[in-house]
């Protein structure tokens, strides 16, 4: 692939810079540049993206029925590295809300359009989640500040310049105190503009923030080891992974990372070695969801049942024992496995208790995790927010002793718990100024409101873990006026240049020596700006020694809950897939079912069933949680007492999408002792109210069909075939009065490992974005009719206190027999040669009989003209949201059927690509959009004509087996049997 | 062969030919009466609710309609199908008591026809208007195109659906029209009205009862009646292809093709009955349509409720013997016993139970009573499409994808307007047809006479 | 094949005119009376006068409408239109305009222009009534006949014979509303074929071009390769409209044609220096839901441009040669050969490839190999 | 109009049969019977014969060949595809398509024939020759020419079988 992979650094010299703006202008001047013609500029065709090589306007003669005359307007001087029609590439990072990834940005037409995983990226590996995938959505996002405002007037930017540094030096002059408020800083070059910025202000006091932080560990590191700092985990190194709450496969941390190592570790054929998965919580995670084994404990015993497990190890190690009450549960079981598995474990915990991380910490040094499975000594940095110094400046704050604020994309009033007075203290600050990208409660409480651009416009750079580089680099010219953060401090520091500029010089100056390997900075940067990473090469290090006086203060703290705080403990935790509230403008992500509940657009009350009864209420009825009112959600698999709410939603401001979507709930956030804690106790009574929810699914038993064949690990290791025994049985009464189909030269299909997806949710934006998939809204994803054309089904089965759970992704099956083709009356939908379910949306005229007829019901009808629509005002109602269209997929009309078409489009490019090269395909080189992204690797695509090809292999597999198969409908997908590895005995 | 002695007489009152015209052209003729206008005015205003709700369906699209990525098909196919089958009782009639020389049919026929082709027109709405994209009907036309030329699919049951709907409405109606040629020719010739003359003049074709007319005509009856009766067991066997081939359990069974023919006689059996029972008290045409007639149907319906209650019971059997896990759970835990099982009960008790009262000589010979009993049947039908179209596809093959389906109002609407359609279409058939066939009725007349008044010779035909 | 236009054109262009009214505006006249402006009037009125060489002034030459026509001609021209010289000049000075009458700039021009003569008002007359053009935008506002209104009144006429021939029976000649009716349906279907056509593709499409760009200058007399210009067509999916500054490359030198003069080759540099593209109209143009990748067909295919576009080289105005529909395309793939042998690709057709090594077919259509399935075009 | 013919007017079926046997017997050349509905004796009496039945078997025939042939000719040949794994040739599914075609056919062709037979097609206007003929009348039609040698004898023949009315016309 990397021969796609170019970068704008390519055309370094003046001459060509001054290309790529003409080039940028001409593609954007009509549009874009002008932020209020978005608004107003209509085109008349529904699709007026797909063109290609030129921009086009249509015209239609004034009120008469001729062709309308179309335009085509070349490049004035046509960059080098732009070939109209065809896509490029360019490595580049995400980082928002503490996520990071490393990924590659498709551009096409000079515009980018999808984002891919970054297979060069050591930690990433390829993998992006949805809220990566829904990233380029933001980009083209109305809500975003288009102009520097200061109350609410346009401003310009020479102003803001002149007048914001001048007030700062007088606050300054005056002493008066000023704050930098940011999110997490992983950009070094960002962090030495800061600096320069505090020598610049003196008295500029910079504190990072994070909407739901890791401070907590932070906080016990510190005390164990000295280093305020979160280690990296390897999941991929660890046998047995016991998880106290943390949905390290969902939000905590570095998910796309952590899902890569624990994916590969969830291999039944590595027998033994496959990892086994304790969760231990009180609410159903993504994690949990996987484990093998889950514990439902309630979250304020944690602490109690995490010092018992101490306290059992210890024991049996001979390490010291600590008094605590005796839990009522029992994790024998794990102690066991840990104990077997000592330098092979990893314990985890997501509480943002300091007590807790440092019984974990003990817990991991005993067993001599740390430099096995944890790294003390390369620590990640995606979260450096300290809670004790935010709610000091927050106490600060609300007694008026700071003066000025310089608040950069971060959003308090809005996620901070005392967000109201927040708002009301910065609305009395002498100097307010918010750096945000889109419309937000901060930012519309400060004086001025600078836009930011998004990554995708701008340059950075980034160190997730440390000596981990990567760059971030520019695909698009800035569609608004928005300049980057760093800039405009320099120039309040009386710096010029753009920041480029100062990336590559702090570069040269600390990151290429850390290589050897080049000697010539501009070669080395440009090749580093094509790979979008760079790994230092680290030396081996001791690990730091735990110091063991930091448990003893601990487990004094450690006490049992009395029953008097509240009826139920509130689990407030940030939803897979939606983020802590940033992101909830974004049509893609807020439309995205939530991986386990299957709720979209909403957060809510996620009741366990037997509490559900106890309380009378139903899914949608409403309960009074304190002052809070929310709907009701019933969650198997959630503690008894414990009720969990989302954060991330009820933005009070935000842009139409976000509008009404949820509550907010982070008021649920309790602030002790300057700890920001996620857990609370409240009352809950029912309401008679009720209040719809999105759900996409409402059957969640399999009612004993064979829809998700699993085994166990021993089993498996016994027959190859465990759980799986019918399949040879169906395949035998694969009878027929016709032929076997024949495809002269491929036969695409798809192999799903069902243990390794975990169910995050990716593939469903990724292919949403490849394939310009509809957004709909809460109404119509009610009424069942979500246009994902791959959903990921989830079954639960056996106790619902705590079920089993099942995650299964279901496409079109491209069936070589397939029901659906037999039954459409006009021909527009039959099979290819190549083994494709084709469906033609222009000859379509939407009978629905083949809806009806797929017995895997994964054929989508547009229900609605779903674009250019103002009942549907999600991106493609806009000419700016239009903007992330992929140009060679149709958007499709009303009243069509739409489906999977494995990503077709890459298929023939790849082909196209091979017969220009004059070679055959190689396997592996087409990889539909949710097989480039899975962060687990659970999707295989290629070619079942090919003997050698991983997919072929696959399906000779003996866990291999098709949905429903017994029908006889020969899909081109197959499964993999999902092996479970309980604990023995 | 035929026995009047068995059956009756045919036609009450003695009637002669001259006072068999007048009475049945006499509405026609008559001032109209005033439930004539209250009753198309109310049809009027479903139509217009109907219309409506086209507008609302053709400019938003079919997501006004209640439907979802489980449920395809809702109440415009329930619908569709049971109009159809009502709309089968037409030909039943007419070509089922013609081929087995059931002269009592002579004085419902007609009515049967136009009910019909009214059904039928209503019932071929639905596929119409269920399209996503209507505007590209012609796509299902197999027509030569620049498209290379592209086909359509022969092997989809809709094509066959869309050709036998199509073949049902042209033969239907034109055997009903030319059905009515000599009437239409009767009223020509008695009517005082200039202006009714030149219409029904129009529309007689120049009829004028010669004998050569007369022997194509008899030519024209016989063929057409041929091959309309495999076209009575054809439609509705093709119509319920569309579900049997499919895949999807309870619709994939080989019973379906017998079950809706019978369901459909059943149908349309019983809709005759509710318009003829009508048709004797508002136009008081005892003589005509007589207490024996109405007695032949309710016979007719007692024998034809049993096959349907067989055909349940035999559905049933098949999904527990089958052994199939899916047939299983769609019968007995989603339709006997599960969710829809008040859909499914009401089904059994009105089509398979209720009937069952005629075997009572009380009940067949109570107006009031066949009357009601024949809505029930009607409904029951609506029930049993219900049951087919709708919990097949809410819970099929993976639970996942299991989805409810509740009607919009934009659905009820439609069907409103189907049966204002279908009101204002009989209602006009009351007002400007004449309702019984004329010259049917005359030629079974002279059967009627006293036997000493008739010296022939050769009954047959 | 059956080439008969689809019912669908029929049924879209019925839904069509019932549904568009075609209002025509007609420019209401505001008159503004003052001294100035009938001063003003009268200078156009000259200019005009002298334009059109109704006004004899001392030379030997056609008048300069002849040549730089005022009103939308159908025959193509190579000189500029009046308008054009109108909207190039209206910024300028009279003088600017006398000076390259008087002086004109390379060969073709002062071929045609030989010894003007301008008496300086005459120039201005001249330039005003231009300058006039340029806010009237040139086109007289021309009534048209309201398609729909005629449309509706044919069909009337055809209802009201139809119920004469049928019912009424008023006029004695049966002839009369026979004629009436085909005459009345006749030109309604004219109507609709027209409509018809002009709704779907649009074969023998020939607008005129901002820029008189002759292919045939280009390609047929000079013999410059397609691929010169539209660069891209073998690599990707779009051919390419060249961009400007690939014009550059030769007419930064070559800066007169041979037909146009230096009029249409100005515009070019015009573009560079207003920093703004070409606004070319489009001529081919496929639906938005059919893909056709030129890489495909060019790279790969190697086939001959004209296969599609026509003979390019003997076109001075473009136009589309073929009638782009799918019939058109997928009767193509029926009969073109794929390049079995040189391409390595193909050998993934196991089968096919053996038998064409073997010898036993030494071809195989594009349509054989499945060019024709549905998802090769439509996605 | 240019012949006279004379009506023989009658008020039920067993006079008109009776006249009609009668007048046949005496091999009186009659020119048309009119009569409010079919009756199968004067048809046959008459002489008149009709093949539309063959004509119906024939366009039948013809209809299921040339049904058969295009969609073959249209799945197989004109442009194959593959649906749900079928052969192009799907045999069976064309038998419904057939089955129904034909049937529309054969009644649209019957139709047609039937109206060009019996020149009973829109917009004809009726040769009314008596009012009641559609009503309750059934009427003899004579040819004025045939019988002007016997015209007596007619009437007599006429008034004896129980003739309403005789009119000349």
């Amino acid at each position: 692939m990397n021969k796609y992979w170019r970068s704008i650094e390519e055309l370094n010299d003046s001459s060509k810079l001054k290309q790529e703006e003409l080039t940028n202008e001409i593609a954007n001047k009509k549009a874009l540049n002008d932020p209020e013609s978005i608004e107003t500029f209509a085109s008349t065709r529904r699709d007026f993206l797909k063109v290609f090589g030129f921009s086009v306007a249509g015209a239609a003669v004034v009120a008469s029925c001729k062709k309308p005359v179309e335009k085509a307007i070349p490049y004035l001087v046509r960059p080098e590295e732009i070939i109209p029609g065809q896509c490029n590439y360019y490595a580049s990072s995400y980082f928002e809300e503490n996520e990071y990834c490393g990924v590659l940005v498709k551009v096409r037409d000079g515009r980018p359009i999808k984002i891919e995983g970054n297979e060069q990226s050591s930690l990433t590996k390829g993998g992006t989640s949805a809220r990566v995938q829904a990233s380029v959505m933001s980009l083209y996002d109305l809500a975003r500040y288009k102009e520097p405002l200061a109350t609410g007037e346009k401003i310009t930017w020479e102003k803001v310049n002149n007048e914001i540094p001048q007030k700062l030096e007088e606050i300054a002059q005056a002493d008066g105190k000023i704050v930098l408020l940011t999110s997490t800083v992983i950009s070094p070059t960002y962090r030495q503009v800061i600096t320069e910025l505090q020598e610049r202000f003196q008295g500029l006091d910079w504190i990072q923030y994070d909407a739901v932080s890791s401070s907590g560990m932070l906080e016990a590191n510190d005390r164990s080891f000295g280093k305020a700092a979160i280690p990296t985990y390897h999941f991929d190194k660890a046998k047995v992974i016991v998880s106290f709450g943390a949905d390290f496969l969902g939000t905590w941390i570095s998910p796309v990372e952590f899902t890569k190592q624990y994916s590969s570790r969830r291999n039944p054929d590595l027998k033994e070695q496959m990892s086994r998965h304790y969760q231990v919580e009180s609410m159903m995670t993504l994690t949990g969801s996987n484990a093998d084994e889950r514990v439902v404990i309630k979250s304020s015993d944690e602490g109690i049942v995490l010092l018992n497990l101490y306290n059992e190890i210890a024991k049996q190690l001979g390490g010291t024992t600590y008094a605590v009450d005796q839990s009522s549960t029992d994790l024998s079981f794990i102690v066991r496995d840990l104990l077997l598995s000592k330098g092979e474990s990893l314990v985890v915990c997501g509480s943002n208790n300091p007590d807790h991380q440092v019984i974990v910490n003990a817990i991991n040094s005993m067993l001599g995790n740390y430099g096995a499975t944890i790294d003390m000594i390369s620590t990640n940095r995606v979260k450096q927010g300290d809670d004790r110094k935010m709610s000091q400046f927050v106490e600060d704050l609300l007694n008026g002793k700071v003066d000025a604020l310089l608040a950069v994309d971060v959003n308090p009033v809005y996620n901070y718990p005392q967000g109201e007075a927040i708002k009301d203290a910065i609305e009395k600050l002498k100097l307010s100024v918010a750096f945000a990208k889109e419309k937000q409660e901060t930012a519309e409480a400060c004086k001025y409101i600078l836009p930011l651009p998004h990554y995708l416009e701008s340059w950075g750079d980034t160190e997730p873990t440390d000596g981990k580089f990567s760059l971030i680099q520019p695909t698009i010219h800035p569609l608004f006026n928005s300049r980057p953060v760093q800039e405009v401090f320099l120039a309040w520091c009386g710096k010029t240049g753009n920041y480029r500029d100062v990336i590559k010089f702090y570069w040269e100056a600390n990151v290429f020596p850390k290589q050897t390997d080049n000697t010539e900075f501009t070669s080395w940067w440009n090749t580093v700006l094509q790979r979008g990473v760079f790994d230092e090469i680290s030396v081996p290090e001791e690990q730091p020694i735990i110091d063991v006086t930091s448990l003893k203060a601990t487990t004094t703290r450690i006490k049992s809950v009395s029953k008097t705080q509240g009826d139920v403990e509130v689990v407030v935790y940030e939803m897979n897939g939606k983020g802590n509230g940033a992101m909830a403008n974004n049509p893609w992500s807020m439309e995205m079912p939530d991986s386990v509940s299957k709720v979209s657009w909403d957060n809510f009350a996620a009741i366990s069933p037997r509490k559900a009864i106890e309380l009378g209420v139903d899914n949608e009825d409403m309960v009074a949680l304190g002052d809070l009112e929310l709907p009701v959600f019933i969650q198997p698999g959630q503690e008894e007492n414990t009720i969990a709410v989302a954060l991330g939603f009820g933005r009070s401001v935000s842009g139409k999408v976000a509008e009404g979507a949820g509550f907010n709930v982070y008021p649920f956030i309790n602030v002790v002792e300057g700890r920001r804690m996620y857990q609370a106790f409240s009352t809950v009574k029912k309401l008679n109210k009720t209040y719809p929810l999105a759900m996409t699914q409402t059957h969640h038993s399999m009612e004993g069909r064979e829809i998700v064949r699993e085994a166990v690990l021993e089993e498996y290791s016994r027959k190859a075939n465990a759980g799986n025994e019918s399949h040879e049985r169906h395949e035998k009464h694969h009878v027929t009065l016709y032929d076997e189909p024949e495809f002269p030269a491929h036969q695409w299909g798809l192999a799903i490992d069902l243990n390794k997806c975990t169910g995050c949710g990716n593939c469903t934006i990724a292919c949403q974005a490849e394939n310009n998939v509809a957004v709909i809204g809460k109404e119509q994803v009610r009424n069942r009719r979500i246009m994902h054309w791959i959903r990921i089904d989830r079954y639960y089965s056996e106790n619902p206190e705590n079920p089993k759970t099942y995650h299964q992704p279901v496409m079109c099956q491209h069936c070589d027999n397939a029901p659906c083709e037999n039954v459409c009356p006009v021909s527009a939908t039959m099979h290819s040669n190549e083994g494709l379910n084709q469906m033609v949306y222009n000859r379509c005229v939407g009978t629905r009989y083949c809806i009806n007829n797929c017995p895997y019901k994964v054929r989508r009808f547009n229900w609605f003209k779903y674009a250019n629509n103002e009942k549907f005002d999600f991106n493609v109602n806009n000419d700016l949201g239009k903007m992330v269209l992929n140009p060679d997929v149709t958007v499709r009309s009303r009243g069509v059927v739409e489906k999977c078409s494995l990503c077709v489009q890459r298929i023939q490019e790849k082909k196209l690509e091979a017969k220009l090269e004059n070679r055959q395909l190689n396997d592996g080189e087409i990889q539909p959009a949710c097989m480039q992204t899975c962060p687990a690797d659970a999707i295989v695509f290629g070619d079942l004509k090919d003997p050698e090809s991983r997919i072929s292999k696959l399906f000779e597999h003996p866990r291999n087996y098709h949905l429903i198969e017994e029908l006889h409908t020969l899909p081109s997908v197959g499964y993999l049997t999902k092996i479970r590895n309980p604990h023995k005995g | 062969m035929y026995n009047t002695e068995f059956r009756g007489k045919l036609i009450e009152g003695n009637k002669s030919l001259g006072q068999i015209s007048q009475d049945i052209v006499r509405p026609i003729d008559a001032k109209t009466p005033r439930w004539w206008f209250i009753s198309m005015g109310i049809s009027l205003v479903m139509l217009g609710l109907g219309l409506y709700a086209k507008y609302i369906t053709v400019t938003e699209g079919i997501g006004s309609w209640g439907l979802n990525n489980s449920v395809g098909w809702g109440w415009a196919i329930i619908n569709f199908v049971w109009w159809i089958g009502i709309g089968h009782a037409g030909t039943a009639f007419s070509i089922f008591l013609l081929i087995l020389r059931q002269k009592w049919r002579t004085s419902i026929n007609r009515a049967a026809e136009a009910m019909t082709v009214v059904a039928v027109m209503c019932a071929g709405l639905f596929p119409l208007l269920h399209m996503g994209r209507v505007w590209n009907f012609f796509f299902v036309l197999p027509y030569p195109n620049t498209r290379g030329p592209l086909w359509v699919n022969f092997n989809s049951p809709l094509f066959w659906d869309f050709v036998a709907i199509t073949a049902y409405l042209l033969i239907s109606a034109s055997f009903w029209y030319f059905g009515m040629v000599p009437d239409f020719a009767t009223i020509r010739d008695t009517t005082k009205s200039k202006i009714k003359k030149a219409v029904y003049g129009f529309f007689a074709f120049g009829w004028t009862g010669s004998s050569k007319e007369w022997l194509r005509y008899e030519a024209l009856a016989f063929i057409l009646g041929g091959i309309a009766a495999v076209l009575v067991v054809s439609v509705h066997s093709i119509v319920s292809t569309d579900f049997a081939v499919s895949v999807v359990p309870g619709w994939h069974t080989t019973i379906f093709p017998p079950y809706f023919v019978v369901g459909a006689i059943f149908s349309g059996f019983a809709m005759v009955l509710t318009l003829v029972t009508m048709i004797r008290k508002l136009y008081k045409m005892n003589d005509f349509i007589t207490d024996s007639h109405v007695d032949a149907v309710t016979r007719v319906l007692i024998f034809v409720s049993l096959i349907m209650g067989t055909a349940y019971f035999t559905e049933v059997f098949i999904a527990w013997y089958s052994a199939s896990e899916y047939e299983y759970y769609m019968f007995f835990k989603n339709r006997v016993f599960g969710e829809y099982a008040f859909q499914f009960w009401a089904m059994v008790i009105c089509n398979a139970f209720i009937p069952q009262l005629f075997w009572w000589k009380k009940i067949r010979s109570n107006i009031t009573a066949v009357f009601i009993i024949s809505l029930f049947i009607n409904l029951g039908m609506w029930f049993e499409r219900f049951n087919i179209v709708v919990t097949t596809l809410a819970k099929d093959f993976l639970p996942a994808a299991w989805a409810g389906y509740s009607p919009s109002y934009i659905e009820i609407l439609l069907f409103i307007g189907t049966l204002g359609l279908f009101g204002a279409g009989v209602l006009m058939f009351f007002r400007y047809i004449p309702m019984i066939a004329i010259h049917e009725v005359k030629s079974v007349a002279k059967y009627d006479k006293p036997s000493h008044e008739r010296k022939h010779r050769n009954h047959e035909e | 094949m059956g080439q008969i236009r689809g019912i669908c054109r029929i049924v879209h262009s019925i839904i069509l005119l019932v549904l568009l009214v075609d209002f025509s505006v007609v420019a209401a006249e505001n008159p503004v009376d003052n001294d100035h402006q009938t001063q003003k009037k009268e200078v156009i009125k000259d200019g005009k006068r002298l334009f059109m060489g109704l006004l004899p002034f001392d030379r030997k030459h056609e008048s300069c409408v002849s040549c730089h026509h005022v009103v939308a001609i159908d025959t193509f021209s190579w000189y500029p239109s009046a308008l054009e010289i109108a909207n190039l000049y209206h910024a300028k000075a009279d003088k600017d305009l006398e000076k390259v009458l008087m002086e004109p700039m390379g060969n073709k021009m002062s071929e045609v222009h030989q010894e003007y003569q301008f008496k300086e008002e005459d120039v201005k007359a001249i330039k005003t009534y231009l300058d006039s053009l340029v806010v009237d935008n040139g086109v007289e506002p021309k009534p048209s006949v309201n398609n729909l209104f005629l449309f509706l009144f044919l069909g009337i006429l055809i209802t009201l014979s139809l119920v004469d021939l049928i019912f009424t029976r008023r006029i004695k000649y049966r002839i009369i509303p026979v004629i009436v009716l085909l005459a009345c349906g006749g030109y309604q279907a004219k109507m609709l074929m027209f409509e018809a056509k002009a709704l779907g593709r649009s074969k023998d499409y020939a607008p005129d071009q901002p820029i008189k760009f002759s292919h045939k200058v280009h390609a047929g007399e000079n013999q410059i390769d397609c691929k010169y210009c539209h660069n891209t067509v073998d690599k990707s999916r779009s051919a390419g409209i060249p961009s400007v500054n690939l014009c550059l490359n030769c007419h930064s030198l070559v800066r007169e044609g041979s037909n146009s003069g230096q009029f249409e080759i100005n515009k070019i540099h015009q573009a560079v220096e207003n920093g703004q593209s070409v606004e070319w109209i489009r001529i081919h143009k496929l639906p938005d839901h059919a893909y056709f990748n030129h890489a495909q067909h060019v790279g790969v295919a190697k086939l001959d441009c004209n296969k599609c576009h026509g003979e390019v080289e003997k076109m001075h105005v473009l136009k589309q040669e073929s009638d782009m529909s799918m019939g058109w395309c997928v009767n193509c793939h029926r009969e073109t050969h794929v390049n079995m042998g040189e391409n390595k690709y193909y050998s993934s057709y196991k089968e096919q490839h053996e038998a064409y090594a073997r010898g036993d077919k030494n071809a195989f259509t594009a349509d054989e190999l499945g060019s024709n399935d549905c998802m090769r075009c439509h996605y | 109009m240019k012949n006279k013919y004379l009506l023989g007017v009658f008020g039920d079926e067993e006079h008109l049969l009776d006249a009609f046997e009668d007048l046949k017997a005496n091999s009186y050349k009659i020119e048309e019977v009119y009569s409010p509905y079919p009756i199968h004796e004067i048809l046959t009496g008459m002489g008149h014969k009709t093949r539309m039945t063959h004509a119906a078997f024939a366009l039948g025939v013809v209809a299921v060949l040339g049904l058969l042939g295009f969609m073959y000719y249209a799945a197989v040949i004109s442009w194959p595809l593959i649906y749900g794994g079928k052969p192009f040739n799907a045999f069976p599914s064309f038998i419904v398509v057939t089955l129904v075609a034909t049937i529309l056919i054969v009644t649209l062709g019957t139709l047609f024939f039937f109206s060009a037979r019996a020149k009973i097609f829109p917009g004809k206007k009726a040769e009314i020759i008596h009012e009641g003929a559609t009503d309750d009348k059934f009427v003899i039609v004579f040819n004025a020419s045939d019988i002007k040698d016997n015209k007596d004898e007619l009437y007599r023949l006429l008034k004896r079988h129980g003739v309403e009315d005789i009119v000349e016309k």
